[in-house]
């Protein structure tokens, strides 16, 4: 297997690997959702790391498809707060889009990552600017595709973790829509969105473990 | 953090585990979901069923409110976070009594995509559900954005006077009807004077100073209106009637059911002398109480506040309202 | 102080006043005193009459237990000190239904002499009286010194067996006679966690650190039995429970009520979580929970902590605990 | 009408004063009670200064007894707290032993504290010795009684307020059989009893405006 392709080991190896470094992260995260949310979010980074390690160690799955489905639906059995069950929903929406498929090229990940939008979006309705999970996600996706049409999956990656950090810093300066943090309205302004927080270092390690620095 | 506990991450799991040894004659944990429970009659044929579910951290809301009379079953989160689709679901299947399901829960992004999820699921098994959303808190939205508005202690009149109208046989059409209509006939403000902590979280979820107070705060530490000095009682329900009253608004003539919910840590004589003021600014619009409700109906753990809710009342809520309902949540002395 | 009050002076009479208006069906006030309140279809002829009293700041207790079922009578007085006799007259007087009446009420100092002389009172107006003191609280003094022992919130159940036993028509000698039964079988055992303030004092009735609890402290800040770093609720949960268990003691097979009662800011859910392993450890002992009572029964305002008590049961305790009864403050559904 | 001799107005207006005095030592009086009981003493005092202050006003009384009786009924109505309550009996089996008097001889008091101390020990059989109000007014009377048997009125109410502080004091060294402070056990060793004080503080003022120091 080429270092470009993804079994469902791999896949499930790099999750593990991203879902372990994710619970380094649980008291800063509860600090900017004590800011503007009511402060679980360290709570829910906690149970969303052991809810994906729990069932990706135990996990038996032949078909990427399922390993993600899978995983979203334990994720919103354990930790089924706002974050925890839109990160459901997006692994659930990518599962849905690598139904079948026993392996997968780095390079067509891009259809995942539309798959997770497709399902978060539809659930939550949160667009671009409303300083939510989406501010991380979708500009990741996009440079994702951008950079991978010409077919080089290293900097398709690390564009996409760049252009994730920008969304996740540019929700600084947003005034929220959506959560909790809608109701400070416009003193929600000036304080980095939680969740695109946390998922931009979901992104981050994911990209890290799959793609590590020479 | 002061508490009364043992692992903060299974504070949840032993409450329910005590409940259900307290009340084996009332309550049952679902087959699929230990953080499901139903009432110990569950179905009950014939009628439509209530679910609710949220976070933990408030109780008697949420499962307090299971009972005959009020409601069927209820899904259970972690402190402050909603509980799972799955659960919901578990909950949804035990109820049904061939009447389909009635969702019925406070306005907040993670139970209405959790709840949304569950009924999706529900449709797959062939389980009619309908949702009603509680969204009280004047405090959290002008009425213009009602949609944005927090489910608060209110939520409390729209559940017994639900469970009061499904045990008339009605449909489950017909029980959302009533049910949105009381929501949209309830308005609550809140006042909170200390914050409280999350047991995992392990530190308080805001911070206030020893003489502030804030004015529209949420049940867990949502924004409100105004941080200010520590005012009198008087002040307090003042601001909180007539901001109520002038929301809906409520006129003169009109009855209302009066809640005044503690939050945890203010003790009952200080809701008392709330209502005594409250009562009196009624009286002053005409608008007459036809019964008043006081204690802890809604909790945020060890929060000091407390909030007002007044619900516009016709014949059929009367009715609904003065219903026998039973649960031991509250305090009963009828045998559980 | 953080608390939602006006004049600390006038904590009280502002509270009364906001409870005659919120239950104005189910309460009135005397004639004679505005501190002493009774049922508002007072006197019930041909019944025992019961009267409580004592200082404020623990409702439901003492007020909160007058009903149908219950009590017929209640003084009020300031936070924490008992009520004048002349307001125990004034509650006697009116509560009278010509079977004589019962005094009930909590071992302090305060209370016991003003009830003395409120009866000494009563006997000149040829009332027959009868007093009857609680002495639960295991903490206050050795077995062997069971005088000297607090009242404390198991009282709850010599109110409820004694309503319940007046209204099956009993003479006050057997009332007094069931209820004395029923004091000598409770046994209660609290910790706290945090002081209270009285609002007239302005300053916390007592100190405690951050990390510290005490065991077996009363309900207005009286010593217990020791001061400890805090413990986790399984260990707190089995301090009291061994304790209670031995100080009767209770035996294999017998069956008990259980009262799990919150001081004021403790959250049910801390309730609970005690509960769960109380009744393990009962379990462990083969004695048998009949039923369960878990909630603010007695408070100490914004006091945290909470206390256990166990009542040995017989068959007419179980048929008078079960028996009907209500009150607004019991958080019930049925019409005041 | 002689210095040494009290008729109701003069009586009441004695009492009035000491009890404005009484007032000043709610602070006081309510540390003491933190300490040994349930730290509402202050209140107690404060409800009590009103409660004679309340009554003496308006009372129109033409007999010392009734005066006294009422006052002791006035002050149980309104602070019938363990502290009012004892004053109150006081007060009351004061006033039973001044009944039908419309004036009375200073040098005659006595019959007044001992008509105090029996009300006292019926209503809260304490003894000498237990930390209470009545380690303070037991040889307050007893010393009245002791020097004024040589007729000399301002001796034996110097040697009453002295007698008094004595009492007061020595409570410091007992052990608490009564009221709250019981709890404590051994624990109650070593701190001065707050209604004790309290007794104290009446006495000496009640002294201090009968007896002006020259
Ligand atoms: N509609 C939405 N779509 C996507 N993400 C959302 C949405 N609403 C809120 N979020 C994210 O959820 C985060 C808060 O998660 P969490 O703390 O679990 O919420 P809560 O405690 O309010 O249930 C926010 O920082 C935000 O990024
Ligand atoms: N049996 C008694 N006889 C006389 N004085 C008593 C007795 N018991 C207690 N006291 C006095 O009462 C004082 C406490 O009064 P108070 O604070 O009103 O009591 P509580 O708050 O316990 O009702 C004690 O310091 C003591 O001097
Ligand atoms: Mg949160
Ligand atoms: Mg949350
Ligand atoms: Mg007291
Ligand atoms: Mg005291």
């Amino acid at each position: 297997m080429s270092a470009d392709t993804l079994d469902v080991a791999r896949f499930a190896a790099i999750l593990k690997q991203a879902a372990t470094d994710f619970k380094g992260r649980a008291e800063e995260l509860r600090q900017l959702d004590s800011i503007l949310g009511d402060g679980d979010l360290g709570v829910t980074i906690e149970l969303t790391s052991k809810a994906m390690l729990e069932y990706l160690t135990t996990q038996q799955e032949d078909d990427i498809g399922k390993l993600l489905m899978n995983c979203g639906l334990n994720i919103n059995k354990i930790s089924p707060s706002t974050f925890g069950t839109v990160l459901a929903n997006a692994f659930m929406g990518a599962g849905k889009a690598a139904f079948g498929k026993k392996q997968i090229e780095i390079i067509d990940l891009a259809a995942l990552g539309d798959g997770a939008i497709e399902s978060i979006k539809k659930r939550g309705k949160a667009e671009v600017g409303d300083k939510t999970v989406v501010d991380t996600l979708v500009p990741a996706v996009e440079a994702f595709k951008k950079e991978s049409a010409s077919g080089d999956a290293k900097a398709a990656l690390s564009a996409t973790v760049k252009a994730a950090e920008a969304g996740m810093k540019a929700t600084a300066d947003m005034k929220a829509k959506f959560g909790r943090a809608k109701w400070f309205q416009d003193k929600s302004i000036g304080v980095q969105d939680g969740g695109a927080t946390a998922m931009y270092y979901l992104i981050e390690s994911f990209v890290r473990h799959l793609n590590p620095p020479a | 953090m002061k508490k009364l506990i043992n692992d903060p991450f299974q504070v949840v799991d032993e409450t329910l585990s005590g409940i259900l040894k307290a009340y084996p004659n009332h309550l049952r944990a679902s087959k699929e979901s230990p953080r499901a429970l139903v009432r110990a009659d569950a179905p009950i044929k014939g009628k439509v069923a209530i679910c609710t579910g949220g976070g933990s951290g408030h109780i008697p809301v949420f499962l307090g409110y299971v009972g005959p009379g009020l409601l069927d079953g209820v899904s259970v989160g972690n402190v402050f976070s909603s509980p799972g689709a799955a659960d919901m679901l578990a909950a949804t299947k035990e109820v049904n009594g061939g009447k389909g399901v009635l969702y019925l829960f406070g306005n907040y992004q993670g139970d209405t995509m959790n709840f949304e999820m569950a009924a999706e699921m529900a449709e797959m098994e062939k389980i009619p559900v309908q949702m009603c959303i509680a969204k009280d808190d004047v405090a959290s939205a002008p009425r213009s954005e009602k949609d944005k508005r927090r489910g608060v202690a209110g939520i409390f009149f729209a559940y017994k006077i639900a469970g009061a109208k499904a045990d008339t046989g009605a449909s489950l059409e017909e029980v959302k009807k009533t049910t949105d209509a009381v929501i949209d006939n309830t308005c609550t403000l809140g006042v909170a004077l200390t914050p409280c902590t999350i047991p995992a979280a392990g530190k308080p979820t805001f911070t206030i100073a020893e003489d502030e107070m804030e004015i529209g705060m949420g049940i867990h530490g949502e924004p409100g209106i105004e941080r200010t000095k520590l005012k009198t009682a008087d002040e307090v329900a003042t601001i909180m009637t007539e901001k109520i009253v002038k929301d809906l608004p409520f006129k003169a003539n009109d009855e209302v059911a009066v809640l005044v919910n503690g939050l945890g840590a203010t003790p009952p004589e200080e809701l008392y002398i709330l209502y005594n003021k409250a009562y009196d600014i009624l009286k002053g619009y005409r608008i007459k109480v036809y019964r008043a409700f006081i204690g802890e109906y809604a909790t945020s753990m060890e929060m000091a506040g407390a909030s007002i809710t007044l619900l516009r009342l016709n014949d059929e809520f009367k009715k609904l309202l003065d219903a026998p309902a039973f649960s031991p949540f509250l305090l009963q002395w009828r045998k559980a």
